[in-house]
């Protein structure tokens, strides 16, 4: 199961807790799943169909520029945190 | 920007019928570094920009017996790549080798930047302590005024309408003048002076016989500090006179705050740029 | 008194990178203005145009102004040498060359005021030492470069000359 | 340079070719965009106001309309109102009606140089006439103009209505856009158990970007309302996507031309301009050009954030730090975006810190709209961080280099907003400075009374960004190959593009001619920032060039009717395995290759290039008497993964030390307390001149990153993060006073001396 950190702005769906163990073999899948442990959780996630904007996945270190789709491991660590960009 | 005319004239009496015609809407232009910015800024609103540089007078550096006299368009660069004057007249070399960069040097004159008149003007202070006359051809034919009187306020001189200034008369210094002009600024050039002071000193005999310290960004216009230049007449050159002095011109000058510098920082450096300048000067005369 | 009179364009001659050329110029345009908008020259920068980058740097009988502080008016009978005159039929200007080989450019806005700068010290001064190039170039911002490879390129030409 | 790659041979990559766009720009032929010229061209003009806070009450255009010469003049009006709809784009962020609202103020302007409407004229006086005769009624509020102000519980709300987002929760009249916390294990018990605990906080004022070439952008809007633009920017297709957003037309309208840019750094990626010139040609039915004045620039663009940041340290009697924490409180100016997020991921990251809390605020304030500026957010938090840091050291006795040695972040490390670094160099930077000349010489102290010197160290990071990039490549009958792409060239990346596909090929970098092309003959390529170029457009055009050779290999095999299998390309000769009689060069191919012309291309969308650390070295020298501070010596060192155009990558340490160094000592927005500029002009606003500064020495290191076959990481953004501190931090050694506020300016000095 990958590892799932959730922001400190979302940590209230999971009572504080995280990272959570969720499964899934696409980015998308691990939401689902996750929306199944915390119902409402998906909302704050994903918006027509993408990642919101201005939110990003780090996946094992990097920041998925494949969104929903990306492949996800057994032992991923996947991050949900503000995308950034620079100057 | 209000569109305007363009006028060379070639001798002093076209020039003033010009700026009687037009008065207030004509100015003069010499380097043009300020004036051409200002216009642009909308400070001013001309009909007429009266070009002055094809006036034989204004651009001609001429030795009298007792004077440099130098037209009030001749370029820093001119002055300063003189040797004669820049051997005799160091005071004045500090400032016009320290005006904007060699852009602005190539164009900007120490007579523009006295009529510009503005309280930080890099080239009042050294004229001041170097005791320049200021002539002024007007309607009425010449007249002259000792340079500290020119500006008024900031931004203001004397002139009155259709006179314009011709040329800066520079006595030569006599054995034992020295001069020295220091300004601040956080940049090493192409910067507005925070603070600046220009000091001149006669030393007869081991003695200060005259001396003259002026200030600039200090006050509403660059000033002569009479009592710090008095101070010193007639006292040696030590240590302690030389501070004493330095704090009766920190003491003396009432600043402003704004973007260049607060009022407490401006008064500290006028003490530390009056002893630099007067050190320097002391030098200058040979009399240290 | 004020006799406002109506704004008439003026003639001038004048002989830009060896060309001599007769020019019709509204009287209130700056030189910069003259050689970018009517003899259509854009090598010369805009930075500024107040007199404190040197991005529009151009040279006048020999010497180096800002020719945003400079009325086209006035240099009626001048010489006057811009970045486009800096090169030559046989090839680069030394400084041109080196400025190309120690990538003292980085945008290059301010390439053309920095050349045409250099070029007057050089030919004045043909080996001047660190400190009189950076006092030399102080009226010429760069933002890219930090002035190390501009520095560096002036000493590089100057080493050839 | 030191190197700690797997020492790879290379033939162009790592030379130092003479940049292909570089006889235009020596030669004053390169075109900019205040250069372009279209035949009936006209000039436009823009009101500003001249209130730093004020409600629009009426603006009447009538006498404008009717002065002889005005070809037209816009307002808010003539813009579609947009919805607060978050935008998507990948540089930009905040909402579709912000974006709007900021190039055309509407009902509302949030700061003074706001645009309130524009004028088309024949030419340019007439223009600025005009915009005298336009009149607006304002309502002048009061301004806020620094974030103590802004969070203030009484303070005017700058944008009523907003819907700003505190933790989580939605809340309504506010100037604090964004508050969000970013924490990792346990920090009290990290501080609790540290045996020293020491806290900083630092001020800065607003600084901006400076780049010398002002904002301009030119304009036809056609029959069929389709709209071509000229502009320099830093991404073309940002522009063709803000604008036509702005303008409510689909993406396919608007084609942007991207001319030659003369500096960026962030703050060329906003659009201003550009929807106006467009407006104003639609309404006169002409080509409009725009250009900013310099005054314009400072007053409506950029800048970066000013602010305030507190951190707090907590470390053991080893030297190990334990806990830390940040409360970043950043200016956004009058909308939404002070790139507190960025801030928050590179305050701690120079380090390995087991426990972490970043508590992050993004303040609305009466500034213009903050802009990306050269790493954004992180010279910002360095300041605070690594002057912490020295304090800490100079407190316990321990050597600041050996410190950050101890606490260094690696590959492994967290970060301390959670995910783990991939390979990434500061250890080697680190130790590199360790070995270096100017920090092993002694600093000097033969001085005139008077003066100090002192010598300052820290260290910064920029996490480089990838995104997407498309390059195409033909090969022309002479052997040579053309290049286009759509990456804007600020500073030599054409060269250092080219040279990563030349490489590929085995022809020299000559032999590749790029060309930076319009929207409409390029796939979508991000902006040239966040410094992604020479990684991401050189990644694209690796990849392309591998795909030429295939190309280049199939024909090969089609001319010699040989199976493809058969060919092999290498360095520009093309071979059979078996057959040593087939042999020709490319030229000789490319002059008689069947099956039409020879061409490939590649697109990415790349994840992170890997990050990228910096350590500065700097020896000032300071007066006493006046405070003012003198750089005599500077160091920059950084992994820069593999130099491909060594030459352009110390020209960005170099620049961008100069810029943090203008930054540390003299920059500043000079502010009225009405909220007006006074320093709007490069006279006072004092970047550094040349006289100002010594020659910068660069080491590069180079780590390869993992993310690029040739280990390429980006270099452009992290030399502006260390400056800020190594100067501060060298203050400290020279006269033993803590600068906390930028600038740390010859008055601030003084005062300090006074106090200490």
């Amino acid at each position: 199961m990958a590892s799932v950190y959730l922001p400190y702005k979302l940590r209230h769906f999971a009572m504080g807790s995280s990272p959570i163990d969720v499964d899934g073999k696409t980015l998308n899948e691990l939401i689902n799943n996750l929306e199944k442990l915390f119902p409402g959780i998906k909302l704050e996630l994903v918006e027509n169909g993408k990642l919101k904007p201005g939110l990003s996945a780090v996946i094992d270190g990097r920041a998925t520029r494949l969104g929903l789709i990306h492949k996800i491991n057994e032992n991923s660590e996947v991050h949900f945190l503000p995308a950034i960009a620079g100057g | 920007m209000h569109p305007y005319n363009y006028y060379a004239p070639e001798n002093i009496d076209e020039a003033v019928g010009l700026l009687e015609e037009f008065g207030g809407k004509a100015r003069c232009l010499a380097g043009g570094t300020d004036i051409l910015v200002q216009t642009r800024g909308g400070k001013f609103e001309l009909d007429a920009i009266i070009d002055v540089k094809k006036i034989p007078e204004l651009t001609k550096v001429n030795w009298t017996e007792n004077h440099l006299v130098f037209g009030s368009a001749v370029p820093c660069y001119v002055l300063y790549e003189d040797k004669k004057i820049s051997s005799k007249f160091p005071g004045i070399i500090d400032a016009a080798s320290l005006i904007g960069g060699i852009q602005i040097q190539s164009r900007a004159s120490l007579g523009g930047n006295l009529c510009n008149a503005s309280p930080s003007a890099d080239g009042i202070c050294p004229l001041i302590v170097h005791n320049t006359i200021c002539v002024i051809a007007g309607p009425k034919g010449y007249r002259e005024v000792s340079v500290d009187e020119f500006c008024v306020s900031p931004g203001r001189n004397l002139l009155d309408e259709g006179e314009f200034l011709v040329s800066l008369k520079v006595p030569l210094p006599t054995t034992g003048f020295g001069a020295a002009y220091e300004r601040f600024t956080p940049r090493n050039e192409m910067d507005i002076a925070v603070a600046a002071v220009g000091s001149s000193v006669v030393i007869d005999s081991g003695k200060i016989t005259d001396s003259k310290i002026a200030l600039a960004a200090v006050g509403p216009t660059p000033i002569y500090a009479d009592k710090a230049s008095e101070f010193l007449e007639g006292k040696d050159a030590s240590d302690e006179n030389l501070n004493q002095a330095s704090q009766i011109a920190e003491d003396s000058c009432s600043p402003i705050t704004d973007m260049r510098g607060d009022v407490e920082f401006r008064k500290h450096l006028i003490g530390v740029l009056t002893r630099r300048t007067l050190d320097l000067a002391i030098k200058r005369s040979g009399g240290n | 008194m004020a006799t406002s009179k109506k704004v008439k364009k003026i003639q001038i001659t004048t002989t830009i990178n060896g060309q001599e050329m007769e020019l019709l110029i509204p009287p209130y345009i700056s030189l910069l203005e003259t050689l970018r908008e009517i003899v259509g020259i854009t090598g010369t920068k805009e930075g500024c145009n107040d007199g404190n980058c040197g991005a529009c740097t151009v040279n006048i009988d020999g010497r180096i102004v800002d020719s945003c502080l400079v009325l086209g008016a006035e240099v009626d009978g001048k010489n006057i040498e811009t970045i486009e005159g800096m090169a030559t039929p046989e090839g680069l200007h030394p400084l041109q060359q080196a400025f190309l080989e120690e990538a003292a450019l980085q945008c290059g806005i301010c390439t053309p005021g920095f050349l045409v700068a250099s070029k007057n010290l050089l030919d004045n001064e043909p080996n001047p030492s660190e400190g009189r190039i950076r006092h030399w170039l102080s009226g010429n911002l760069c933002r890219c470069t930090g002035y190390d490879k501009i520095v560096k390129a002036v000493q590089k030409a100057s080493d050839k000359s | 340079m030191v190197s700690t790659a797997d020492k790879k041979e290379y033939k162009v990559i790592g030379t130092r070719p003479i940049r292909h766009d570089g006889y235009d720009k020596v030669t004053g032929r390169a075109q900019y965009g205040a250069d372009i010229k279209l035949p009936g061209l006209v000039f436009g003009a823009v009101l500003r106001s001249p209130h730093a806070h004020a409600i629009i009450k009426n603006i009447d255009t009538s006498e404008a309309e009717k002065l002889s010469g005005v070809l037209a003049v816009m307002t808010a009006k003539d813009l579609p109102r947009l919805e607060n709809i978050q935008r998507a784009s990948a540089e930009e962020s905040g909402s579709e009606k912000h974006l709007s609202e900021n190039v055309l103020a509407h009902k509302k302007v949030m700061y003074k140089g706001h645009a309130v409407a524009a004028v088309a004229a024949g030419d340019i006086n007439t223009a600025e006439e005009a915009l005298n005769k336009i009149k607006v009624d304002y309502e002048v509020l009061e301004p806020v103009i620094n974030v103590d102000q802004a969070m203030d519980k009484d303070a005017p709300i700058i944008l009523e209505g907003f819907e700003a987002d505190h933790l989580g929760k939605k809340v309504l009249n506010t100037n604090v856009a964004l508050h969000e916390i970013h924490d990792f294990g346990d920090v009290e018990k990290g501080f609790s158990e540290s045996d020293f605990v020491l806290e900083n906080e630092v001020n800065m004022q607003t600084v901006h970007q400076g780049y010398i070439e002002p904002h301009n952008a030119t304009a036809i809007w056609d029959e069929e309302d389709r709209v071509k633009i000229w502009t320099s920017t830093q991404g073309s297709f940002t522009v063709r996507d803000s604008v036509s957003k702005v303008l409510g037309l689909d993406v396919s309208r608007v084609r942007v031309t991207p001319m030659e840019i003369g500096g960026g750094f962030g703050g060329k990626i906003p659009i201003y301009l550009e929807p106006l010139a467009a407006v104003l040609s639609r309404k006169s039915r002409r080509p409009v050009k725009l250009i900013m004045t310099r005054t314009d620039v400072f007053e409506s663009t950029g800048p970066a954030p000013g602010g305030k940041v507190k951190v707090k340290l907590g470390v053991d009697s080893s030297g190990k730090i334990l806990a830390a924490s940040a409360v970043i409180k950043l200016e956004a100016g009058g909308f939404p975006e002070a790139f507190i997020e960025a801030a928050s991921q590179c305050v701690f990251s120079c380090y390995d810190i087991p426990s972490t809390r970043i508590e992050g605020y993004d303040v609305i304030v009466n500034k213009p709209s903050s802009a990306a500026y050269r790493a954004p957010g992180s010279p910002q938090v360095a300041f605070a961080i690594e002057t912490l840091v020295d304090e800490i050291c100079d407190k316990k006795g321990w050597d600041p280099l050996e410190f950050r040695v101890k606490n260094v972040a690696r590959k492994g490390t967290r970060t301390a907003l959670g995910p783990l670094y991939t390979r990434i160099g500061l250890e080697e930077c680190l130790e590199a400075a360790k070995k270096s000349d100017h920090w092993n010489s002694k600093l000097n102290d033969n001085l005139p009374s008077g003066k100090k010197r002192g010598r300052g160290i820290a260290s910064g990071y920029w996490f480089n960004i990838g995104f997407k990039s498309h390059v195409n490549l033909a090969l022309n009958s002479d052997g040579t190959v053309a290049l286009t792409e759509g990456s804007t060239d600020i500073g030599g990346t054409r060269a250092a593009i080219s040279m990563q596909a030349a490489e590929v090929l085995g022809i020299p970098a000559e032999d590749v001619r790029p060309s930076v092309v319009d929207t409409d003959s390029i796939g979508y390529t991000d902006v040239t920032g966040g410094s992604r170029t020479c990684y991401a457009t050189g990644y694209a055009a690796y990849l392309a060039s591998q795909k030429l050779i295939e190309e280049i290999e199939e024909k090969a095999a089609l001319k010699w009717d040989i199976d493809v299998t058969e060919v092999v390309y290498e360095n520009g000769i093309i071979k059979s395995k078996s057959n040593s009689e087939l042999k020709m060069t490319l030229k000789e191919f490319a002059d008689d290759s069947p099956g039409g012309p020879v061409t490939a291309n590649a697109s990415v969308d790349l994840e992170e290039a890997g990050g990228g650390f910096g350590v500065h070295i700097a020896d000032i020298e300071i007066d006493e008497n006046t405070g003012k501070t003198d750089v005599v010596r500077y160091t920059a060192i950084q992994d820069c993964g593999k130099a491909i155009h060594p030459s352009y990558v110390e020209g960005q340490l170099q620049g961008g030390a100069t810029q943090g160094i203008g930054w540390a000592l003299n920059e500043e927005y000079y502010m009225s307390q009405d909220g007006r500029m006074e320093n709007s002009s490069y006279l006072d606003y004092r970047m550094p001149i040349s006289l100002d500064l010594p020659m910068i020495d660069t080491i590069l290191v180079e780590v390869p990153s993992e993310e690029h076959p040739f280990g390429v990481r980006g270099v452009g953004e992290t030399p502006i993060v260390p400056p800020i501190p190594t100067i501060s931090n060298a203050i400290h050694n020279a006269l033993g006073i803590r600068m906390s506020s930028t600038p740390m300016k010859p008055s601030s000095i003084i005062e300090s001396l006074k106090n200490k």
